[in-house]
């Protein structure tokens, strides 16, 4: 980089500084901690309508399920591009070449791996009564899949499976959500009864979208990673 | 529903097209075409006969987006497309011949120069015969947009030449965009009558700013000075007769449409407005003149017989906006009657360029000469021709040029008639080139196997020749057209006869003129064949400085014609309007080229950050 | 006091990242600077939830707390976070692929290179410069060439 | 019944999901599956079109407002279905269904998919952080097809096109947190209710923060810069449709917003200056390009910077004039875009010319009638700011015609990169003619359909009318009721 290029970064730093400024000077405004929480009170008010113990929940599977309906589909979205963007001309080298990370991380994480997976699966499970659920188990779950890949250097990931996991996982979302449509209910109105807030048979259809919304995670993070370790040969140049 | 013959006009101009479209290709079929403008000037003589009062409104009225469009011819618009369909009539003849066959010999392609030459003819009809400033702005992009189309027909230089006139004729459009948008702001309606009557009230600012639009945005077409560029290059790139049909009419558009503005829809009180410097009426003579000597001194440096005519038609433009600028009755009538004269022999001279190009394939005047024992019917022309542009009796460039002449000394313009003579000096010197360094001299040695051009071609020139002569003999005949055309934008006309114009301090009477002119050519023809002492010799049988001539050292000095005279203006030309274009578009290139910069950035977020700061700056001030 | 502390944090974080965004010649880090940015916009999202004296949206024992924090951004964040991880992982697969490509992640070298094969792509003949573009003006040039001397 | 209109997004979705594993089981050859998923992906589309237009009947008189999961309005998400929107549902499906990729993988069918749910989400959606999330789907579906792209530039234009995007969403969900705390809604009807009374300042912020970020997608001044790059290379049918419907959606976004939620005249004239900006920078930018692709990117971007000009005029007039100059340009920019797929042949140019005339306001062309009415409008709005607009269009026009009609020296370009086989040069050309017809047959009924737009501008610009048709007034009653208690 020449020297002329390097003495013109002061603009972006300048404007940055500005930015901060004026950023700061706008949130300066508004009354923290004290917030027209409308939406919010409203919520609250209407209490345990869909049954779930966490109200969060009820906001991601319930109120905005249509926002979380979005989400999965950019998930897969990055997941196909990655795909796509890394098997477009790739020599099909499908083995990895590195040597795995030894004996002893080798042993660590297959004990590991059923623990992280069962984590997972509860937090997953339990999403709609406790902070968490499909989002953060669906993560961790690949994470547990994934840590074999790393560690022995040997490629588990099915792709093929994973496929009619994310697939099916997300087809099913929206067939709960459709199910409710030819009930006469709206899209994505939560079926079943709301039952005793707090038990972990409750939330009607909640707790199924949440498993749903975790598989799904876990599929497409899995498949992404997957995608990044295959394809990482800095040998390979055109 | 009733046609009336405006309606019938635009449906024959119509079946003119379509016809063009089935048999424009074929060589000789294509006299149907001259036959249906021979139709259309038929009726538009008619319409002639009948002209006045109120003029012929068509049936044919739309509505669209909430606002009414309709057409009328009146007496100025007629004018126009008398000339418009007669100089058609002659080109499409000459084209539809062997000229036709040779130009598709040579790749091009006949139809679509037919169906471009009949769409001009359409589209000028519409803007001619507009009813209102909505349907005069569609005629206008219309007609701009088809001539467009005939220039860039051969592809090539002559794209090139019309994308730069595309550019100069789009900034035009605009400036008349802008113009009706603002009358229509004022009246509410693209109507004429309601226009004018709003415009009484019109501000002052508003007014300059009208007058500024129009006259620089129908200018442009016209070739006003400083908008001229474009014309020259493109008209001379245009392929055959169809230079003769742009050259002779297609210009003139801008001055029908500014004639129709500054006296038909906007009330006349701008002419008693003051610029701060001067009124509008000296400012536009004083854009006449100049339009007249540069261009003019320009035609004499070219080298390309089709470009010195080009240039020409931008310098005669000058003489006739001076003669309306003069507003009385005689420069009026000078500087319409100019059009009429000015179409004749502007056609007749593009088609006898035409005519040596069949022959000899080229134009360069530096690599002509003697043509005038090979092809005398078309030296004829080109004479007949070239004393019409110079402006001297008998022809009837003569009668307008006087008749500007007269009126600028009448009203005491002293400097304004020193203009135009110097004009009119420099018109004289270049078409005496054009006719030398074509036809006077020994013959090249190449061009000995030349004949005359066929019957196809010769015949609409000397058809033409002779509608000269007759006009600059009997000028009343299309004075009558021009008394039709001024009443009905308002302007005053004198007093004329057959012969000429009776005024008060001296009457012109091209009879009396022409037959003393001719009388002494008669005497000289008398002299020069009774006295019988000439002798016909070899034109290469010859003697210079004591050596005698042979074939290979041509005693005929083309080459670099004027060069004393032009080592004596170069120092005062040195193309400024040129450097001006240049400067104009340099600037806009290097703002264009950092804009650009802004989308090829390393880091394109930097825009978007500063931008943001901004904006955020702006809203919490 | 808290509340500046915490604005400040997160509006800092949004910028630090746009900064570092814009500053950093390195592809790589130049997305490590738009990750930190997305943390500080997610970061100001969560805060406009925040109530004082507040607990989680959570039942606990028979009854949600009489004041709690509002749920629903809680809500956007956890789905703009996702959405955030998506982006990245995706980009992490595009910058493999241009580092396979060109050999570098150097924003200067692969822009370079993107030009160069831009242009050669879209058929600009290549030694061709701003000012005299193969696409010339009508107006630029070209006219003298129809006799038009001066 | 009614509720089925979130069918019109979940469909696609559904489709996307399961393409891929469908496609597995597919035994039959390559060439058959290719053609078998297009058909599935296209059916899906055509349901979506038929279920559009079916719900479409009644939006005339009261538009429709579908709530997700069947809570009340601002609690919820809801999906509005007005003329507006449902006018462009109904060109997107249509450009959808036309200009989908040929010969195509089944990942690039389920990218498709997926910006399609996103494109009908965008035009549907009543919340501003649904609003958001179909953006993003949409930034990534378009993230992967433009890197999907053989070019060798591909990755690193997708990833500078990632990285300016990824600006936008910062900046957008700045914009958001910003409104939520102050208003502590999403729905836009209800903040439109909320905002109507209360000072400007944080609003007009926000509307800054959120406007930059949703101008990404809609090519707006100082977040365009992937446009040329990114136009460059991808394929004349993803090109028409991103340039021609897709910037079109976000623009309606934009206006959505700035209608809805921020009727400031400040707001207005924050899109005026970015738009003139844009125009002036794109059209020069085009005016010096030296090859045909990025010159239409770049007219592209001036074209849009009309259009925010255009939208930023009075409420009424300004929403008739943006539209009717967005539906220009949805016809003429896809026709010329196709146009340069495949060599060139003679009917190439002319339907090149016919486009062209168009787009610089050739009479009788629709491109006249739209500058005229807008022209007049100016001037009868006076004002310094419009003669500035004026004064602008009218300048653009002549660089406009500058440079369109300088392709005619060259004619036509050489083929794409991508090519994209000897059936479907054909069917380019076919959407090209298509498109001339619109046009012509435009030109004919100008009137017919300036009086459809006018009222479905006039249904747009109404914000009592989405309010009211939103937030029920017996839920917003309830809801003060018991904030009382």
């Amino acid at each position: 980089m020449s020297r002329s290029s390097r003495s013109m970064e002061w603009t972006p730093l300048l404007f940055s500084g500005g930015l901060a400024f004026f950023l700061f000077a706008l949130f300066a405004v508004i009354p923290f901690g004290d917030t027209a929480m409308k939406v919010g009170t409203m919520i609250h008010q209407q209490g345990g309508e869909l049954g779930a113990a966490n109200l969060v929940t009820a906001v991601v599977l319930g109120y905005r399920g249509l926002d979380t309906l979005g989400e999965l589909a950019i998930l897969f979205a990055a997941a196909t591009s990655a795909g796509l963007v890394l098997s477009n001309t790739r020599q099909r080298t499908r083995s990895i070449k590195n040597k795995g990370l030894g004996e002893l991380f080798e042993s660590a994480i297959s004990l590991l791996m059923p623990l992280l997976l069962l984590v997972g699966v509860y937090i997953v499970l339990h999403g709609h009564l406790t902070p968490g659920g499909g989002f953060q188990g669906g993560v961790v779950i690949a994470v547990a899949l994934f840590l074999p890949t790393l560690a022995r250097g040997e490629m588990v990931i099915n792709h093929h499976l994973i496929q009619w996991i994310e697939g099916g996982a997300g087809a099913l979302f929206i067939l709960i959500g459709v199910a409710a449509l030819i009930q006469g209910a709206a899209f994505l109105q939560p079926l079943m009864a709301a039952g005793e807030v707090g038990r972990f048979l409750s939330a009607g259809t909640l707790p199924v979208l949440y498993l749903l919304v975790g598989l799904k995670v876990g599929a497409e993070l899995a498949a992404l990673l997957g995608h990044l370790v295959e394809d990482d040969e800095p040998g390979v140049q055109q | 529903m009733e046609i009336n013959t405006l309606d019938l006009l635009a449906l024959i101009s119509l079946v003119t097209v379509a016809t063009a479209l089935l048999v424009g290709g074929q060589g000789r079929g294509g006299w149907q075409l001259s036959l249906l403008y021979l139709l259309q000037l038929v009726v538009v003589a008619s319409m002639v006969m009948m002209a006045g009062g109120e003029g012929i409104i068509s049936t044919l009225q739309f509505s669209t987006v909430g606002e009414s469009i309709g057409w009328r011819l009146d007496g100025l618009g007629l004018y126009f497309l008398l000339i418009t369909v007669g100089t058609a009539a002659f080109v499409s003849f000459y084209m539809a011949g062997p000229w036709g066959e040779a130009y598709q010999r040579d790749g091009g392609s006949l139809r679509w120069l037919q169906v471009a030459l009949a769409t001009n003819v359409f589209t000028m009809l519409l803007l001619l015969a507009s009813g209102d400033l909505l349907s005069l702005f569609i005629g206008w992009e219309l007609a701009s947009w088809a001539a467009f189309w005939m220039m860039a027909l051969a592809g090539g230089i002559a794209l090139k030449v019309a994308l730069r006139y595309l550019i100069y004729a789009m900034v035009g459009a605009m400036m008349v965009f802008a113009l009706i948008v603002i009358l229509y702001g004022q009246a509410g309606s693209f109507g004429f009558d309601e226009i004018r009557e709003a415009s009484v009230q019109m501000e002052r600012g508003t007014t300059i700013l009208v007058l500024l639009l129009t006259v620089a945005g129908f200018g442009i077409k016209m070739g006003l000075l400083p908008f001229h560029l474009w014309q020259a290059p493109a008209y001379a790139e245009t392929p055959g007769p169809g230079s003769a049909f742009l050259g002779a009419i297609s210009s003139r558009l801008g001055l029908f449409a500014i004639l129709l503005v500054l006296f038909r829809v906007v009330d006349g009180a701008w002419i008693e407005l003051y610029l701060g410097f001067m009124n509008p009426q000296t400012l536009l003579a004083w854009i006449a003149v100049a339009t007249i000597i540069f261009p003019t001194f320009t035609a004499m440096r070219q080298n390309d017989a089709r470009q010195l005519l080009a240039w020409h038609g931008i310098g005669q433009g000058g003489y006739m906006l001076l003669g309306i600028a003069m507003m009385d009755p005689l420069g009026v009538a000078g500087g319409m009657l100019h059009i009429f004269n000015h179409a004749t022999y502007q056609a007749a001279l593009f088609l006898a360029v035409t005519a040596v190009i069949y022959r000899t394939q080229t134009s360069d005047l530096n690599h002509l000469g003697g043509l005038v024992v090979r092809m005398p019917l078309t030296f004829a022309t080109m004479l007949v021709g070239i004393i019409g542009l110079a402006g001297l009796p008998p022809m009837n460039g003569f009668v307008s040029k006087w008749l500007v002449y007269r009126s600028l000394l009448e009203q005491g313009e002293v400097l304004l008639f020193v203009g135009a003579v110097i004009g009119t000096l420099g018109t004289i010197l270049s078409v005496y080139k054009l006719l030398h360094n074509t036809f006077l001299g020994s013959l090249r040695l190449e061009h000995q196997a030349v004949r005359e051009v066929p019957i196809t071609m010769w015949m609409p020139m000397i058809l033409l020749s002779g509608l000269i002569l007759l006009t600059g003999i009997f000028p009343g005949v299309p004075l009558q057209w021009v008394a039709e055309a001024a009443a009905s934008i308002g302007l005053p006309m004198p007093q004329f006869n057959l012969g000429g114009v009776i005024a008060e301090g001296g009457s012109l009477d091209m009879r009396v003129i022409s037959g003393v002119l001719l009388s002494g050519f008669a005497i000289a023809a008398l002299i020069f064949y009774g006295a019988g002492s000439s002798r016909r010799v070899n034109p290469l049988d010859n003697y210079a400085g004591g050596h005698f001539l042979y074939a290979s050292n041509r005693y005929h000095y083309s080459n670099n014609f004027y060069a004393g005279l032009m080592h004596l203006i170069k120092p005062w030309y040195r193309g400024i309007f040129e450097r001006l274009e240049q400067i104009i578009l340099l600037l806009l290139a290097v703002i264009a080229d950092l804009l650009q910069g802004l989308y090829l950035q390393r880091q394109p977020g930097r825009v978007a950050l500063v931008v943001l700061v901004l904006l955020l700056w702006w809203s919490t001030l | 006091m808290l509340a500046a502390i915490l604005y400040v944090g997160a509006v800092s974080l949004l910028v630090i990242g746009l900064a570092g965004m814009l500053l950093s010649s390195h592809l790589f880090r130049m997305l490590l600077g738009l990750v930190i940015a997305e943390a500080g916009a997610n970061l100001l999202l969560v805060l406009a939830g925040y109530r004082w004296e507040s607990a989680a949206p959570i039942w606990e024992s028979g009854a949600y707390p009489q004041l709690m924090v509002d749920p629903v951004p809680q809500a956007m964040v956890l789905t703009a976070i996702v959405i955030g991880v998506g982006i990245q992982a995706l980009a992490i697969a595009l910058l493999v692929r241009i580092r396979q490509q060109t050999g570098s992640l150097q924003r200067d070298i692969v822009r370079e290179q993107l030009e160069q094969d831009l242009d050669l792509e879209l058929g600009v003949k290549l030694p061709s410069s701003m000012h005299a573009p193969s696409g010339e003006g009508p107006l630029l040039s070209g006219t003298r060439g129809a006799g038009n001397e001066q | 019944m009614s509720n089925s209109l979130a069918l019109v997004i979940a469909l696609p979705l559904l489709a996307a999901f399961l393409l891929q594993p469908l496609a597995q089981q597919l035994g039959v050859g390559r060439e058959q599956r290719s053609v078998a998923i297009q058909l599935y992906a296209q059916l899906t589309i055509a349901v979506t079109l038929w279920i559009t237009l079916m719900l479409g009947n009644g939006v005339e008189q009261q538009p429709l407002s579908v709530m997700m999961g069947g809570f009340s309005a601002p609690m919820g998400i809801n999906l509005y279905l007005d003329r507006l929107s449902l006018l462009l549902l109904v060109a997107t499906q249509l450009a959808l269904l036309l200009l989908w990729p040929a010969d195509a993988t089944p990942r690039i069918h389920a990218l498709m998919l997926l910006l399609s749910a996103s494109s009908m989400g965008l035009a549907l959606s009543g919340d501003l952080f649904n609003l958001y999330v179909f953006y993003e789907l949409l930034a990534v579906a378009t993230f992967g097809l433009v890197a999907a792209n053989s070019s060798r530039s591909a990755p690193l234009i997708s990833f500078r096109y990632l990285l300016i995007s990824g600006l936008g969403s910062v900046l957008a969900l700045s914009g958001i947190a910003l409104i939520y705390s102050h208003t502590g809604s999403l729905n836009l009807a209800d903040i439109s209710a909320t905002l109507q009374h209360g000072d400007a300042e944080l609003p007009l912020a926000a509307f800054i923060l959120i406007l930059l970020g949703i101008g990404v997608k809609a090519e707006l001044f100082a977040v365009n810069g992937w446009v040329p790059e990114v136009y460059a290379i991808i394929s004349p049918r993803l090109s028409a449709l991103l340039a021609g419907v897709v910037s079109k959606l976000a623009v309606v976004v934009i206006v959505r917003v700035l209608l809805m939620l921020f009727p400031h005249p400040e707001a207005a004239q924050v899109l005026l200056v970015l738009g003139i900006l844009g125009v002036i920078s794109g059209e020069l930018a085009a005016w010096r390009a030296q090859d045909l692709r990025r010159m239409l990117a770049y007219s592209s971007i001036g074209q849009l910077g009309m259009i925010f000009i255009a939208f930023s005029l009075s409420l009424e007039f300004g929403m008739l004039m943006g539209l009717l100059l967005s539906l220009h340009h949805m016809v003429v920019k896809p026709g010329l875009f196709m146009l340069t797929a495949g060599k060139s042949k003679r009917w190439h140019m002319a339907l090149f010319v016919l486009f062209a005339l168009s787009l610089v306001g050739v009479p009788p062309l629709p491109g006249f009638w739209v500058k005229l009415s807008l022209l007049t409008g100016l001037v009868e709005a006076g004002g310094a700011l419009n003669q500035l607009a004026l004064i602008v269009f009218l300048g653009a026009t002549v660089i406009e015609a500058s440079y369109l009609f300088r392709v005619l020296q060259n004619t036509l370009p050489n083929p794409p990169a991508v090519d994209e086989g000897h059936l479907t040069v054909g069917w380019n050309g076919l959407v090209g003619v298509l498109l001339g017809g619109v046009l012509v047959v435009t030109t004919l009924s100008v009137d017919p359909v300036l009086e459809q737009l006018k009222q479905i501008s006039s249904q747009a610009g109404d914000r009592n009318l989405l309010i009211s048709s939103v937030v029920t007034p017996s839920a917003e009653q309830q809801m003060v009721v018991e904030r009382d208690k």
